[in-house]
């Protein structure tokens, strides 16, 4: 048992207000509370990056920030950034590369990716391949959704 | 408003849980406890859907306050069947055809449990008055009164 | 029944105040990349988790002058964005380079990493390199401790229950030549299984000056202290190099463990402080 | 969108506090209390609940007062009835007394409602609600009730007659709640009747009406005769009363009061019924009455 | 042909799960939905001696505490979604949850459905359990010794027992001029797909109880339905998109669980396994211990092969016979050799029980026998592709079993083009050394014949010319669904937009048999083509009567059926219309049955047990630190005959996929059991690559056309992994001489086979 917390946040731009326990992960809180499911629970302690989400813009672990130091602080999922030319790019980008298969890395990937290129301009295939490398992919091997990354990138030289 | 914290018996469990004041009892059920048997079907007591019994009697669970309910016991049509072993009742509104739609049965399956515990031997005139509260659009009521009667104990010498 | 709270003050004193007041199992969390799963896996079991988060005077990076000073709060990724940093303490910087990975880097704290106390604490290693010293506070007062002499055991470090690191200084001083290499089984999101950071000072072909650093060597990051006397005063030839590994190999204290055994993390260490001193002298060997 | 349309009866949508007095004193004081901040009594809620549904009210306090015992059940004190307020109508159907004494109230009662219903509402709920259609409200007219209004200040009693002022409204003063209701105790050679119309069984009346006759041989020596929702209250009809009072029972007499209901009354025309209608019916429905009191007071059905 | 096959296609699952749109099985929940979990043994092998489930039963919150006792039929038999019954040794006993003994640590003792997740997680702490440790056995070949621990209830621990013989192993070996001999080690592989095993499941009005899981194998249902002791067809399955299964999720995880619950508690019940549990109580890939001799003479010619492999299956026998079936089968390779002897053999233990994983017994095998082979060539002095032109099987070659391949073998060419496309050694500095390594492999697609496989599919075209297929294929992420609308497309020559799938559905959809074994495309593609031919032929021949000429001069492009030679179009919502009036059928459903044959003798096998093979080649460069023992991958170069690519992209997807995912079991990966408890219990410590990992995999895929899938495919799923291990150990071998004969090859593995004590 623990006690709740009251906090106020921004989620995928609607204000929300809480109570979540001191223990309950953003994760945790985000799925179960708000029904967000994009971001999804692979290992629980932050090995594998299927629950990234920005948090105040920058990519997180959901899965290992606590919801109550969301408190005040704006958090986007894949979901609520929809309409962003740079996800929807880069998502357009997976899918003709074909850098989805079982697609369950796909949207902490794209986060990730997407957070990256908005930084860095023309990144090499290795820098690619470190910026993404928090997150795990068991299918593809990774060449495809790097050259899906890459190819974006290009574009916004 | 106030939240307050209740406990009634329902369907033989205590329950402890805390409901705001403008919370309706259709609705705690429904919503929060998940006993989906009492149906909303116009929510001002005019066709009997959502009828449960309160401390024993039929009453209306849309025009019933939440935390009115505190210390009561409720009793919904998911609480009649005892495991797998469904009510006479049941057993007869299955056997006469008395289920069509099915979406008025709960109700008037608590309203009939309850006449026949008050009037163990009602006659088809007092069987229909009793009823009279629920709504049935389906099967024109002579399967929902013959499967009450057919439960009803024989009147004493006769 | 257990119970756990939270508190995020947005004052020092008040953390401080509530740091004191709590007598048992208070745990601060800054990024808490590690409080999760250690909650999970009933490793602590807190009253109050006290999240320092807000709290502005923990956070920053400030080079004035001779000395460098980083808020406790700062993450490593901050420290890879701060140029600072990167002229003052590319050692530093490079051991954020290879800290887990970009998304952890994003929470992870630089004060976190080292009041954590892992062995493996890749942060802790260069910051020894670096004779860092913590600025240490609690409602009694201010302290510093030397890194040197923080950590005590895994997980166990000299800070008193109520109290905070605020901030990790060290000498700005670029003349000296460093580095910092981290060795794990995996390119990212890897425990280092050995890493070592050197800062070497060279005057008329001998060392000057030698700090010598070991991560996941041993129950603490631990200066490599026998491994800089014997530096100290040498000319750097081949032969020395040589049997600097060998004294590195002897000196660490190693475990074997499912990623590796103790010998191989013996030799490894060796292999690094040569690879170290060769990568902060620029390969310029005699 | 119009206001009908957003009603939502899924939900109980106003916010109110909820207070839930243990006795009859508790509930005065609330009532008090909140005398000026718009507070209602909850009884059985089977109309003040579909009020707040549709919005028609939207109360900041609630007091609950279904559950204060002293306010409820019947007692019988040297032949009178004393009626707690919150008495379901159920409970009253029980009561071999009314069954067998009060015939006029016991079949508004049966005419009302759905057994649910009946087992929630309560007579004082009935009455309160002030509507001009109330089923116990002519009953208990003809029976000569006597209602007994609490306050913190003390208590008053009131002829049910004057209780009525017009549609929803009633002689209660802010701060005041209906406790008890009293009615005589049954007098020899008398009987009374209740009839209604309505379109469906358990439906609210278009019209109904409600006589009490004292028989003296093939006299009528005294006779009370209300009707429901012809009026913005229910009538007591005087005239009727003093044609009938002393008058020789026969076809014609029940002919001519029934005549004379039906002159005496005014009614709308509405959704549920016409004026003309109306008219119409209260005088075969007065008739069929008197005539059935008549004969429960020991008479002989009129030639 | 309107030609959608063969190009590269964005996959028609592809955009809803780049949008984060798609419900994976546990982001569904149903409103009254209780959350399972469940008790774990805490010992490798023990005794239960009671168990009181009172404190755990009496917390606010929990609906139902399960125990053996409350399972109707607690012990049954695997069965893997084959309708026949294989028996003889193929269908072992499992149980639900443990009764009496305990065979491995993490195996299911209780279960509990609660309101929350937390609820159930407490209750599960206050189920006590009195535990009498027992000794446990842990190595295969000692639990096969007489008077070893017995892991179940009967003294040996020997599950199966096979052996393939032909000619003369022993008298060949005497006489050849060179004899290599190696005994070769491979680990406990864990699956680590990204989606824990989750399903949900519920009560509906029929009493059928309604799972919707992720898993490769919906056809569990009977299963389920045999330890609920009721009819199938109370029982359904509804397979979820999978995030992965590679073979973990061919077995029953949540499944009976959930079900258990559910008819316990009447309400909806969710189980999410956690990365622990995950791993700590899912299959695993079976270690082997290989021994080989190879004899061959002085030009290179092998003249004999001897093998004894030892698999470990863990604590219960699941899928243990069937993978040492393959790789008995496949112990030669791709070789044609006169004089064999396999012997093979499969072991209960109380370590985590072991079944399928990607590469199936094949993969395993692989990695003696191609080391046996670079260990040959060197030994030669003979170029390591000069060796396999030698030695590989081609059409019309006699295996091992004395199956006669009747199907072209792209073999060694495979092998040379790959080691072409490799190019140039890179050329790096002191103390990095670089290498170079090929490998060759086969493995079969399509399930062991004597299952007598069969896929059913479903297509119906619409009144607006738009196309509806039912197929029950499990999607786990490989484009499963999207080739099949591919192929609908293509032969009613309609837009890939304008083809929708419903897929995985034991009750509405025809079943068509596991995805495993490398078998959708085959089996299913398949029937999916002979339906869709049918309906295709129907609305030609209609519409060759209304445009009054022979239907072998039409063709459907583009919603249109057009005349050869002509520039009339008769659109096909007409032609639809017409037969519509007509009231002939708009829709066409077909089963695809694959060669059957019989259970083999198992003291002996012999002929053809497999449909068909697919042969491939890596060629890898590694740079190995000769300091620290490190092994970098440089370059990987994966050369298939794929047949028919259907979708180039999802084919490159698969050989780039299973190229890195056996680079992680040739360089990182091991699930450390010591004495039965996993060292390695979350990923953390279980390390598959990251991206700063995995090179480019440059794929080279060669179309033969010869395949058993629609239009002459072949598979790949697996195959796709094959032969990276050993092309990786072989580098590693040309860069810094020393021979890795046991994955995975670590830094510390190398460094030691280099420098001896450190």
């Amino acid at each position: 048992m623990t006690e709740g917390y009251a906090i106020e946040l921004t989620v995928n731009g609607r204000q929300v207000s809480a109570e979540v326990r001191a223990d309950e992960t953003l994760l945790e809180f985000l799925r179960t509370q708000l029904r967000i499911i994009d971001a999804k629970s692979g290992c629980g302690k932050g090995d594998c990056g299927t629950c990234t989400v920005l948090l105040d813009g920058l990519p997180v672990k959901s899965c290992i920030v606590l919801a109550a130091s969301a408190d005040g602080k704006d958090v986007k999922t894949l979901s609520g950034m929809q309409n962003e030319p740079l996800v929807k790019a880069l998502q357009e980008s997976f899918v003709t590369h074909g850098a989805v298969q079982c697609g369950f890395c796909t949207p902490g990937m794209i986060l990730t990716a997407a957070s990256y290129l908005n930084e860095h301009k023309n990144p090499s295939r290795d820098d690619i391949r470190r910026a993404l490398s928090g997150n795990l992919c068991r299918c593809t091997g990774y060449k495809k959704i790097v050259d899906a990354t890459q190819a974006v990138a290009r574009r916004n030289e | 408003m106030t939240e307050t914290s209740i406990t009634l018996t329902l369907n033989g469990k205590k329950k402890t849980l805390r409901v705001r004041p403008n919370e309706l009892l259709l609705n705690v059920l429904r919503d929060r406890l998940f006993l989906t048997g009492a149906k909303y079907g116009c929510g001002i007591g005019e066709c009997g859907a959502c009828t449960v019994l309160i401390d024993g009697r039929p009453a209306l669970a849309c025009l019933t306050l939440a935390v009115a309910i505190d210390g009561k016991e409720v009793v919904t049509v998911e609480g009649l069947a005892r495991g797998d072993e469904l009510d006479p009742l049941q057993e007869a509104f299955l056997d006469h055809g008395a289920v069509q739609c099915g979406f008025c049965t709960p109700g008037m399956i608590m309203t009939a449990r309850s006449l026949l515990d008050e009037n163990p031997s009602p006659s088809e005139e007092e069987v229909r008055e009793y009823i009279r509260g629920n709504i049935c659009r389906c099967t024109g009521y002579t399967s929902i009164v013959s499967a009450i009667l057919s439960c009803a104990q024989e009147k004493e010498g006769a | 029944m257990y119970k756990m709270r939270y508190a995020a003050p947005r004052t020092l004193t008040e953390a401080l105040r509530l740091l004191g007041e709590e007598r048992e199992g208070v745990y601060v969390v800054a990024g808490s990349t590690n409080v999760l799963p250690d909650l999970r896996a009933k490793k602590i079991r807190p009253s109050l988790l006290l999240s320092i988060e807000k709290l502005g005077e923990l956070k920053g990076i400030h080079a004035d002058g001779d000395v460098v000073t980083v808020g406790a709060l700062t993450t490593i990724n901050e420290l890879l964005a701060s140029r600072d940093i990167e002229l003052n303490a590319g050692i530093l910087h490079q051991a954020a380079q290879r800290f887990a990975d970009p998304l952890v880097r994003n929470r992870a704290t630089i004060g976190g990493n080292l009041a954590n106390a892992s062995p493996a604490a890749d942060s802790a290693v260069p910051l020894l390199a670096l004779d860092a010293v913590l600025d240490i506070c609690s409602a009694r007062g201010e302290r510093e401790v030397p890194l040197s002499s923080f950590f005590t055991g895994p997980g166990k470090t000299v800070l008193e229950r109520d109290e905070l690191i605020r901030a990790v200084r060290f000498p700005s001083d670029s003349e000296n030549q460093k580095a910092f290499i981290k060795f794990g089984l995996r390119e990212a999101m890897a425990i280092s299984l050995v890493s070592v950071g050197v800062e070497l000072r060279i005057q008329k072909d001998e060392v000057a000056y030698a700090r010598v650093a070991f991560g996941a060597v041993a129950p603490t990051p631990m200066r490599g202290f026998r491994t800089e006397e014997f530096l100290v005063g040498k000319k750097l030839t081949a032969e020395v190099l040589d049997e600097a590994r060998q004294v590195a190999s002897r000196e660490v204290r190693p475990i074997s463990d499912v990623r590796a055994t103790e010998s191989y993390r013996r030799h490894i260490s060796g292999v690094l402080l040569g690879r170290a001193i060769k990568m902060a002298l620029g390969g310029g060997m005699s | 969108m119009n206001a009908q349309n957003q009603t939502n009866t899924r939900l109980l949508l106003p916010e109110f506090e909820y207070l839930r007095p243990e006795t009859k004193a508790e509930a005065l004081h609330f009532l008090d209390q909140h005398r000026d901040k718009n507070v209602h009594i909850l009884a059985g809620g089977t109309d003040l609940i579909v009020k707040m549904k549709t919005g028609a009210l939207s109360p900041r306090y609630l007091v609950n007062v279904k559950d204060i015992k002293e306010l409820s059940g019947v007692r019988q004190i040297n032949g009178a009835l004393h009626i707690g307020a919150v008495t379901t109508l159920a409970a009253l159907l029980r009561l071999p007394a009314i069954r067998s004494g009060y015939s006029a109230l016991y079949e508004a009662l049966r005419s009302m409602a759905a057994p649910a219903v009946r087992n929630m509402a309560t007579v004082g709920g009935n009455l309160c609600n002030g509507s001009p259609a109330a089923d116990t409200a002519p009953a208990l007219m003809v029976l000569g009730t006597v209602c007994t209004l609490s306050s913190v200040a003390g208590e008053r009693r009131l002829k049910l007659c004057d209780f009525f002022l017009g549609p929803g409204r009633t002689a209660l003063l802010p701060g005041e709640m209906l406790t008890e209701l009293l009615v005589d105790g049954v007098r020899p050679d008398s009987g009374s009747s209740f009839l209604k119309i309505g379109r469906v069984s358990a439906d609210i009346a278009k019209v109904n009406i409600a006589v009490y006759l004292e028989r003296d041989g093939d006299r009528v020596a005294d006779c009370r005769v209300a009707v429901g929702s012809v009026a913005p209250t229910p009538l007591l009809l005087d005239s009727v009363v003093s044609f009938l009072k002393g008058s020789t029972m026969s076809r014609q007499v029940l002919s001519e009061a029934g005549r004379m209901v039906e002159d005496a009354i005014a009614p709308i025309t509405d959704a549920r019924s016409t004026a003309e209608y109306r008219k119409a019916i209260s005088r075969i429905l007065a008739e069929e009455a008197m005539q059935a009191a008549w004969v429960r007071s020991g008479g002989e059905v009129p030639r | 042909m309107s030609g959608v096959i063969g190009k590269p296609m964005p996959r028609h699952d592809a955009w809803a799960k780049a949008r984060g749109d798609v419900v994976y099985a546990d982001d569904f929940s149903l409103p009254g939905m209780l959350y399972g979990k469940v008790l774990r043994s805490r010992y490798p092998a023990a005794r239960i001696l009671s168990i009181d489930t009172k404190k755990a039963e009496a917390l606010p919150g929990v609906h139902a505490v399960l125990t053996a006792k409350d399972v109707p039929n607690n012990e049954t038999v695997t069965k893997f979604g084959q309708s026949r019954d294989v028996g003889s040794g193929f269908e072992g006993m499992y149980r639900v949850l443990a009764d009496k003994k305990v065979r491995f640590m993490g195996e299911a003792v209780a279960l509990v459905a609660a309101e929350t997740e937390r609820i159930a997680q407490e209750a599960l702490e206050l189920i006590e359990v009195d535990y009498e440790p027992l000794p446990g056995v842990f190595d295969p070949e000692e639990a096969a010794r007489p008077g070893a621990y017995p892991v179940g209830e009967s003294e040996s621990n020997v599950i199966a027992r096979y052996r393939i013989r032909r000619g003369d192993a022993d008298e060949a070996l005497r006489h050849a001029d060179v004899v290599i001999e190696g005994t070769y080690r491979v680990p406990f592989v864990d699956h680590a797909y990204l989606e824990p095993e989750s399903g949900v499941a519920w009560l509906d009005e029929n009493g059928v109880i309604n799972i919707r899981v992720s898993t490769q194998v919906i056809e569990h249902f009977r299963g389920v339905a045999a330890v609920l002791g009721v009819p199938h067809n109370k029982v359904r399955i509804i397979g979820t998109f999978a995030g992965g299964g590679f073979g973990g999720k061919e077995d029953i995880t949540v499944e009976t669980y959930l079900a258990l619950l559910v008819r316990k508690t009447g309400r909806p019940c969710k189980m999410t396994w956690t990365r622990e549990e995950s791993i700590l109580s899912h299959s695993k890939r079976h270690p082997y211990v290989m021994r080989y001799t190879t004899g061959a003479m002085a030009d290179g010619k092998i003249v004999a092969l001897k093998a004894d492999l030892i698999s470990d299956a863990g604590a219960y026998v699941y899928l243990s016979p069937w993978v040492l079936m393959y790789s008995a089968v496949n112990a030669t390779g791709p070789y044609e050799v006169d004089n064999v002897d396999i012997t093979a053999m499969t072991v209960l233990t109380n370590n985590t029980f072991t079944s399928a994983n990607r590469g199936f017994g094949a993969i395993q095998p692989n990695f003696a026998y191609e080391s046996q082979m670079d260990e040959l060539a060197r030994r030669l002095g003979i170029d390591p592709l000069e060796i396999r032109r030698i030695n590989c099987i081609k059409k019309g070659s006699t295996m091992s079993t004395g199956w006669k391949i009747d199907r072209y073998v792209a073999l060694p060419e495979v092998a040379e083009r790959a080691r072409e496309a490799l190019g140039e050694p890179t050329s790096m500095p002191a103390p990095w050394k670089v290498g170079i390594g090929v490998a060759v492999g086969m493995m079969s697609y399509g399930r062991l014949m004597f299952l007598h496989d069969t896929s059913r599919s479903h297509v119906r075209v619409e009144m607006d010319g738009s196309v509806t297929v039912r197929c029950g294929v499990p999607d786990i992420g490989g484009g499963q669904s999207s080739s099949l609308c591919q192929i609908v497309a293509e032969e009613l020559g309609v837009d890939m937009s304008n083809v929708n799938i419903y897929v995985s559905d034991t009750a509405l959809t025809p079943l068509a048999g596991t995805t495993t074994a490398t078998r959708q495309l085959y089996m299913s593609g398949n029937a999916t083509l002979k339906a869709a031919r049918e309906l295709r032929g129907r609305l030609l021949s209609k519409a060759a009567e209304m445009l009054g000429v022979s239907s072998d001069r039409l063709d459907l492009k583009e919603g249109s059926v057009i005349v050869e030679g002509e520039t009339r179009r008769l659109p096909l919502v007409k032609v639809i219309a017409a037969c519509a009036n007509e009231g002939q059928e708009l829709f066409s459903e077909a089963q695809f049955n694959a060669p059957f044959c019989e259970v083999p003798d198992l003291s002996d096998i012999k002929g053809q047990i497999f449909p068909d093979f697919t042969f491939g080649a890596h060629a890898v460069e590694v740079a190995v630190d000769t300091e620290t023992g490190m092994t970098r991958v440089l370059r990987i170069v994966s050369c298939y005959d794929v047949g028919r690519a259907i979708n180039p992209l999802s084919a490159e997807g698969q050989l780039e996929g299973g190229a890195i995912y056996c680079m992680g079991y040739a360089l990182m990966e091991e699930v450390v059991m010591d004495r039965g408890i996993t060292r390695t219990p979350s990923l953390s410590e279980y390390l598959i690559p990251t991206s700063a990992d995995a090179p480019d995999v440059t794929c080279i895929m060669l179309e033969y056309g010869d395949g058993l899938g629609p239009y002459g495919a072949k598979g790949l799923g697996e195959p796709s992994c094959n032969s990276i291990a050993p092309a990786i150990t072989n580098a590693i071998y040309d860069a810094v001489g020393v021979r890795i004969k046991s994955l995975p090859a670590t830094p510390e593995k190398v460094l030691r086979a280099m420098k001896g004590d450190l």
